[in-house]
């Protein structure tokens, strides 16, 4: 997988651009009616190109596939891409571009919560509609966004209480590293509270955070090494986001900190962060998401098949949030039929209920909450970069993004 | 004499923007929310242009860091917009932001105190970026670090800033910053109204800036800080106390910064610790140079063009507009050493 | 030794300057008595610039004492000893290119340094007379709106003399003025500093010994950072240490 | 190998008793089952000792191991497959590998590390012996008493005899355990330590004993520990130093402020990834794709140096800021291009298996293999450019250049030739920095940002132009980075040291290494 040459990539990247140009010509005739336009809010370049332009991609695959569809209510869909440079600011600026300037419809954007964050207010302020695609710390529900990704008790939770099981190696100490920002910080906090409520007790919780793209983790892994080495077996549990993650496992490796000895499971890596390592001191590791490309099922096959062809790059992987991009489209697109038109207002109400036997093998349903009932996989890294499901849950799980274990939610109406 | 008319112009044409805002949307002369509030971003942008033109075109002062006190500016507003947010937060708290709520604290910290008024947080705004330059300036000037020694320092120090507003355990909202602001001034944010206000709030400072700035620059102490920027040693032979010229000339551009700054949260929304990064100081810089330095009007010119520039090209061109930028700067350093200002003059004569 | 009368504007007492172990001042000593003219000349590398550095506070004595009347001038930096009444013309004219004759002279006139005076700093008709008349006495009138980077450097030399009038200093320290000067002005600028010594005490170093004769003053003639002779210009010239260090060899 | 140990194999099978065929034969079927089933299952198999489970468990570990949708078990044989009970070629169509987890992987150690240990390979014993000592149990003291004695080679024995002490602390002799205890302290390992305070817990009669051992541990780790946290300071500083050489030429000598100079190092890691995909084609090349990429790397940045040094930076001499500004223009350029040109994504940059893992030093100081080569290449990297500079045609010509330009060119110097090799170098240096991070950084569009300043910091803090400053420069960063960090945390380590070099630098502008007298002045 890793042997990716550089001029596949280049083509895919030029096929990502032309999508929206060559999409007229594989589909016959549309009805009447001006475009249906589609706002993509990902960075595709500064830090967070690294993620969000294979996001961006996924969006111009499935307008690709809305119109090979014929389109919905029988006009075309068509793409607006902009580039907020992994700049926060900018992502305000261009939400409002794409709102008041080019009029889109639906926008699906946004990969860190601080650009969510960024966003909100002008969505909120304009009526619009955005899909964010990512997993998340909750504590937020605003009416113009659903959340495809994960809230903390779709993941997190559940990877710990598999890493405390026998099989997950009944693990009596937890160190919690993550890099220094919003989500890592409340997942912690939840996952605090819910140790805590397991009889884990604060002595035996290590919680450290590093700054973005930290490199040196040296000091790191050996305090964590010495941590483990006080009787008592343990794991890590990583918020790690991004491009540090490479540096950290290349450490883990090296220090020898192996899976049987001190798994360690990820909450933001998945199989397009593992394409830029050597997996194999890796193996046993684990990461907890709602999708694995690994995941066996026609709807992924499909899935699958679809974004190779589309990046034509039969190598290209699939991931956790390109999937939820591909559910909560097809979701809108359900919706957008069942209003009979594309305003916020009608869709809105239209999504919720919405059903998709998404690509991760189970039946989704966009919840109330806005947020989407999900199954919970635990799976472990493979020599050859994907993930193989060790465990998950027997069916899908409601998410609740206002968290029971952080106490100021406690007076919160349950609805 | 031109040049005048066509700034005049200009100016009248920025003021009548949020006016013809409120135009119907089909009206040929309607001018949309979006271009009112990037323009208004734009403003804030210019000042901080004329800002750093200040100190390089004229003393020679080369800081990397203005950004920092911008930046700075803009946190002293942003909480004082937080502490405005009161019981409508996510976790209702009557005092405390949510991101204080969910990383546990109990009250407010100490340096937080006062923020609930806003004189004393437009006062903080020019404080803190001001103090700040008072000190790393008074410490580098002293020391006769100058030229890219100087532009170093001045990285380094916004670079450190970033670093420590990034932790959590600041208490300034880590990487996300602040957001989701409701008012200021009694005036709901994210209406028309409050945007026309914020806009010619940025327009008056701009204009006021940019009389200060000819102000100092015509003066007697204009032309001891270019003599300082072409000679700094000779300057001391005179009699002149060089280090006070400087750390004047440097704290008065850092309290413009810093209320260009304290002008432009509210307008966008939001502000995080990646406003400090260092790229972003380089940039601004870059506006100056594209617009011509030493004239105070290039900044403005600069300003205003590359981020047109930048909006246009980031939605026509979203993967290749760096190229675009980076081939900008190279041919202005290259080819126009005095900016767009010098085209103008150039074609003039 | 030459004493004096035991109350000089400028006392330099066994200053020694070390680079990296070369000695470019060596135990030197110097009094310049209030309203005295006096030449310096010598080979170069002789430390004539850098004994001018030492009093102008550019450079720090490695040892020694440098007084300006009471005032110790190694503890002080280059504003503060300008302040004092100490101006200095360099060997190399610089002024301040981008700036016109004008603001060169006005930058340089004496008048409140702080940045806040200069902000509030107007232009009464006194000053603009006195830095008119300085423009007549060195010949720049026609130029005083072309900026110095323009002057030839003749000009440039008259210009820096010009700013060193403007200082109005005590003690003025004159780096080779004439290098550059058509023989004709060279004469100009001689009558010059006669007539300015006087009122003040002036130290001008030059290797053009027709001029020195023309100044008619003592004369000190160093060598290797150390003082040689000291004299009027006959005696220094008959001084054989002299002739071997200037024809020998 | 194998062929031979399934000869023994097959020697031992005869003179087995009939019932532990049986056991073997009755302890495969879990092998096919859910993952509990199969760790009880490979936990039989390594108590019963029977040697025909190391291939059938080797297998397993590899994820060889396959089984059919009948639960009958097939081990790779050849090309096919063969019946692991029976021994017969078999090929089932829908067999499946059986797939492994963590609790599995523990049990498979346990069980393998129990037979390797009468492997004729010493290494393969030593691991055995790790193995046990990981994951000990009380049956494991007679098969250790027994390998002890047979065992000659004494790194091996000392090996075992520490996996002896291990499984005693969990056998129910007494004496053998006080005895342990006094063993493991001695030991001094971190891991001895772990099972000492776990020991403490369930023999609370031994508790003195126990924590007078732990006591002598205490004391060897704390050595330990400051020798490991000046290891990693000075790779930290090799770190800095790799990235800052490139900037000690470039702007220590010519003055040059070259704000791409993270760009040139990111496309040194670029090079090496290109290198290793040159490579992958031919087998025997792929160890030696990263010392290849060493010369491509130096050759492909110091070829886009000179190119940028006579394309654009040389109409900007004496206009410093200048420079600064326009190559910020070409750092952004660079990185867009080479975003577009390999994608945005992380590209993955093997380790040769000689920088895997950890060496562990006299002392039981454990260091990182790349890291340790790091250090070493830092070091190799700097004496190349001293050399350069003092001993070479070009390195003289390069310093009458800085000297004097105008004197340097009238002696028949051909001074534009000399600034561009000059950037080139530097450049070229900034690619070998490329090199090193891309053994343990992302190699990612944005490598170069995140040392930029890190670099100008050091050179500056060093002392410009000082070879010797920027080396010292960059260990006292390092170390006093790694220092801090654990009680101050990464990033306010890092605040503080930039804020310590910030007062340091005016109250030393020149750096630590400052060039003194009339030369430095102008």
């Amino acid at each position: 997988m890793p042997t990716t040459t550089p001029n596949f990539t280049r083509r895919a990247t030029l096929a990502g651009l032309g999508a929206s140009l060559a999409a007229p010509m594989i589909q016959p005739a549309f009805g009447q009616g001006a475009p249906i336009k589609v706002g993509v809010l990902h960075s595709l370049s500064g830090t967070m190109a690294i993620s969000e332009t294979a996001l961006r991609d996924t969006v111009l695959m499935m307008v690709e596939y809305a119109n090979s569809k014929g389109g919905l209510l029988g006009r075309k869909l068509e793409a607006v891409v902009v580039d907020p440079a992994s700049n926060w600011p900018l992502f305000a600026e261009k939400a409002r571009e794409l709102l008041q300037v080019h009029k889109v419809d639906v926008t699906f954007g946004c990969w860190t919560s601080v650009s969510r964050k960024s966003v909100l207010p002008v969505f909120e302020e304009l009526k619009g509609l955005l899909f964010y695609p990512v997993q998340y710390e909750g504590e937020e529900e605003s009416p113009n966004i659903f959340y495809t990704g994960a809230a903390p008790n779709q993941q997190a939770i559940p990877a710990v209480e598999y890493l405390m099981s026998k099989d997950g190696g009944e693990a009596k100490r937890i160190v919690l590293l993550g890099t220094d920002y919003v989500y890592p910080r409340t997942t912690n906090r939840i996952l605090r509270g819910f140790l805590n409520s397991k009889g884990i007790g604060n002595a035996d919780i290590m919680e450290e955070y590093t700054p973005f793209g930290h490199s040196d983790w040296q000091g790191i892994v050996a305090r964590v090494k010495r941590f483990a080495a006080e009787g008592k077996k343990t794991a890590i549990v990583s918020t790690i986001n991004g491009d540090a993650n490479v540096p950290f496992y290349r450490e883990l490796g090296n220090q020898g900190i192996k899976a049987e000895d001190i798994p360690c499971v990820a909450f933001s890596v998945g199989e397009e962060e593992l394409a830029g390592i050597d997996t194999k001191p890796l193996v046993g590791h684990l990461a907890a998401w709602n999708y694995f490309m690994s995941t066996p099922g026609k709807p992924n096959e499909e899935f699958k098949a679809m974004w190779q062809a589309y990046i034509k790059n039969p190598k290209r992987v699939t991931n956790d949030p390109m999937e939820a991009i591909y559910t909560g489209f097809r979701m809108w697109m359900q919706a957008v039929e069942k209003a009979k038109t594309t305003a916020v207002a009608a869709v809105t109400p239209a999504l919720i209920g919405q059903k998709l036997m998404a690509p991760c093998g189970f039946e989704e349903e966009m919840l109330p909450n806005h947020h989407l009932s999900k199954p919970v996989l635990i799976g472990e890294i493979q020599a050859d970069g994907q993930i193989n499901t060790v465990w998950k849950t027997a069916g899908v799980v409601k998410a609740e993004n206002w968290s029971p274990f952080i106490p100021e939610n406690a007076n919160r109406a349950k609805k | 004499m031109t040049l005048r008319f066509v700034l005049l112009g200009a100016l009248l044409v920025l003021a009548v923007m949020p006016a013809l805002n409120r135009l119907p949307a089909d009206s040929a002369l309607h001018v949309s929310d979006f271009l009112i509030s990037i323009t208004g971003k734009w403003i804030t942008y210019a000042i901080l242009a004329l800002a750093i033109d200040l100190a390089w075109g004229y003393a020679g002062i080369l800081s990397l860091g203005h950004g920092a006190f911008f930046t700075l500016g803009g946190y002293a507003i942003g909480m004082h917009l937080m502490r405005l947010i009161g019981t409508r937060g996510v976790y209702g708290h009557p005092t405390l932001p949510d991101f204080m709520v969910f990383l546990g604290y109990k009250e407010l910290p100490w340096y937080w105190l006062g923020f609930d008024s806003f004189p004393y947080a437009l006062f903080m705004a020019m404080a803190v970026p001001g103090l700040l330059a008072l000190v790393v300036g008074y410490l580098a000037f002293r020391s006769r670090i100058t030229g890219v020694y100087l532009s170093i320092i001045t990285q380094a120090m916004t670079y450190a800033l970033m670093l420590a507003f990034f932790r959590n355990d600041m208490g300034f909202g880590g990487n996300n910053g602040f957001t989701d602001f409701k008012e200021l001034l009694g005036m709901s944010l994210n209406t028309a109204n409050a945007r026309a206000v914020l806009f010619y709030a940025s327009l008056v400072l701009l204009v006021v800036a940019f009389f200060l700035c000819t102000r100092v620059a015509q003066s007697k102490l204009g032309r001891v800080l270019v003599a300082i920027r072409d000679a700094e040693s000779r300057v001391r032979f005179l009699g002149y106390d060089v280090t006070q010229h400087k750390l004047f000339v440097f704290v008065l551009s850092a309290v413009l910064a810093g209320l260009a700054g304290a002008l432009y949260v509210p307008q966008v929304g939001i502000i995080n610790p990646g406003e400090f990064s260092p790229g972003n100081s380089i940039e601004a810089v870059i506006w100056v140079a594209v617009g011509g330095r030493g004239t105070l009007v290039g900044a403005v010119l600069g300003a205003f063009s590359v981020n047109a520039l930048k909006t246009w090209l980031t939605t026509v061109a979203p993967d290749l507009w760096l190229f675009a930028l980076g081939g900008l700067f190279v041919a202005v350093t290259l080819f126009l050493p005095r900016g767009l200002i010098g085209l103008f003059s150039k074609a003039k004569s | 030794m030459s004493g004096g009368s035991g109350n000089p504007v400028l006392y330099l007492d066994g200053v020694s300057v070390v680079f990296d172990g070369f000695k470019a001042l060596n135990n030197l000593s110097l009094f310049v008595e209030p309203g005295e003219l006096r030449a310096i000349i010598g080979p170069n590398g002789a430390g004539k610039t850098t004994m001018m550095d030492v009093i102008t506070g550019k450079t720090r004595p490695t040892e020694g004492t440098v007084r300006f009347h009471q005032h110790d001038l190694t503890k002080l930096d280059e504003a503060t000893i300008a302040n004092l009444g100490i101006g200095r013309k360099f060997q190399k004219p610089t002024m301040f290119d981008a700036l016109t004759v004008f603001e060169n002279l006005e930058l340089a006139l004496k008048a409140p340094r702080g940045p806040f005076a200069c902000l509030r700093w107007i232009l009464t008709g006194e000053a603009r007379r006195k830095i008119e008349g300085v423009m007549e006495e060195v010949g720049l009138g026609a130029r005083a709106h072309d900026r110095a980077g323009v002057l030839s450097h003749g000009q440039r030399q008259w210009l820096e003399i010009g700013m060193l009038l403007m200082q109005d200093p005590e003690l003025l320290l004159v780096d080779e003025p004439v290098a550059g000067m058509t023989d004709q002005e060279t004469e100009h600028t001689a009558a010059l500093l006669v007539r300015i010594a006087g009122a003040r005490s002036v130290v001008v170093v030059e290797h053009d010994l027709e001029f020195v004769r023309a100044l008619g003053s003592k004369v000190t003639v160093l060598c290797e950072g150390t003082m040689l002779s000291e004299g009027s210009i006959d005696h220094v010239q008959s001084d054989p240490r002299v002739i071997e260090v200037y024809l020998g060899r | 190998m194998t062929a031979l140990i399934l000869r023994i194999a097959l020697l031992l099978l005869l003179a087995l008793p009939a019932r532990a065929q049986d056991a073997f034969i009755a302890a495969l079927p879990g092998l096919a089952g859910g993952f509990s089933d199969i760790a009880a299952s490979v936990d039989r198999l390594g108590a019963l000792g029977d040697p025909r489970a190391l291939p059938l468990l080797r297998a397993l570990q590899e994820g060889k191991l396959q089984k059919t949708p009948d639960g009958r078990l097939l081990l790779p044989e050849g090309a096919g497959t063969a019946d692991a009970v029976t021994g017969q070629p078999a090929d089932v169509a829908g067999a499946e590998a059986v797939r492994l987890n963590n609790r599995v992987r523990q049990a498979l150690r346990g069980a393998l590390g129990r037979l390797q240990l009468v492997s004729p390979d010493p290494a393969q014993r030593g691991a055995a012996a790790e193995a046990i000592f990981r994951g000990r149990s009380a049956e494991d003291v007679p098969l250790l008493q027994a390998a002890i004695a047979r065992e000659q080679i004494p790194a091996v024995r000392a090996k075992m005899e520490l996996a002896l002490a291990a499984a005693q602390l969990v056998a129910p002799d007494e004496a053998a355990k006080r005895d342990a205890i006094a063993r493991l302290g001695a030991a001094g390992s971190v891991e001895a330590r772990a099972l000492l305070i776990e020991a403490r817990t369930a023999n609370p009669s031994l508790a003195a004993a126990i924590d007078v051992s732990i006591a002598t541990i205490e004391k060897q780790l704390q050595i330990r520990r400051m020798a490991e946290t000046l290891f990693q300071g000075l790779s930290l500083g090799s770190v800095l130093l790799l990235a800052a050489l490139g900037l000690a030429v470039t702007f220590g000598v010519m003055g040059v402020i070259n704000m791409a100079h993270g760009e040139f190092v990111m496309l040194g890691a670029y090079a090496t990834f290109v290198v290793q995909e040159l490579c992958r084609g031919t087998s025997w090349l792929v160890p030696w794709a990263l010392p290849l990429a060493v010369p491509a790397a130096f050759l492909v940045t110091a070829a886009a140096g000179a190119l940028l040094e006579r394309g654009l930076i040389r109409h900007l001499y004496g206009r410093p800021l200048e420079t600064l500004l326009m190559t910020f223009g070409v750092g952004m350029i660079l990185q867009q291009a080479v975003r577009v040109a390999f994608g945005a994504q992380n590209r993955e940059v093997l380790s040769p298996s000689w920088m895997q893992g950890t060496l562990t030093l006299p002392g039981g100081v454990a260091v990182t293999q790349n890291r340790l080569w790091i250090i070493f290449f830092g070091l190799a990297v700097l004496a190349m450019v001293f050399a350069a500079i003092r001993l070479t045609r070009f390195g003289l010509e390069m310093r009458a250049v800085v000297q004097n330009r105008r004197i340097a060119a009238t002696m028949g110097i051909r001074t534009g030739r000399v600034d561009a090799m000059t950037f080139a170098f530097g450049s070229g240096l900034a690619g070998l920095a490329g090199v090193a991070l891309s053994q343990i950084d992302n190699v990612s569009p944005n490598l170069g940002t995140g040392y930029i300043i890190d670099s100008f910091m050091v050179v500056v803090f060093g002392g410009v132009g000082s070879l010797a400053g920027t080396l010292v420069g960059a260990l006292t960063l390092g170390v006093v980075n790694k220092m801090l960090e654990p009680w101050a945390g990464a990033v306010l380590a890092k605040v503080f040291v930039l804020v310590a070099i910030m007062l340091f630098i005016q109250r030393r502008p020149k750096g630590i290494f400052a060039l003194k007298g009339r030369a430095a002045e102008s």
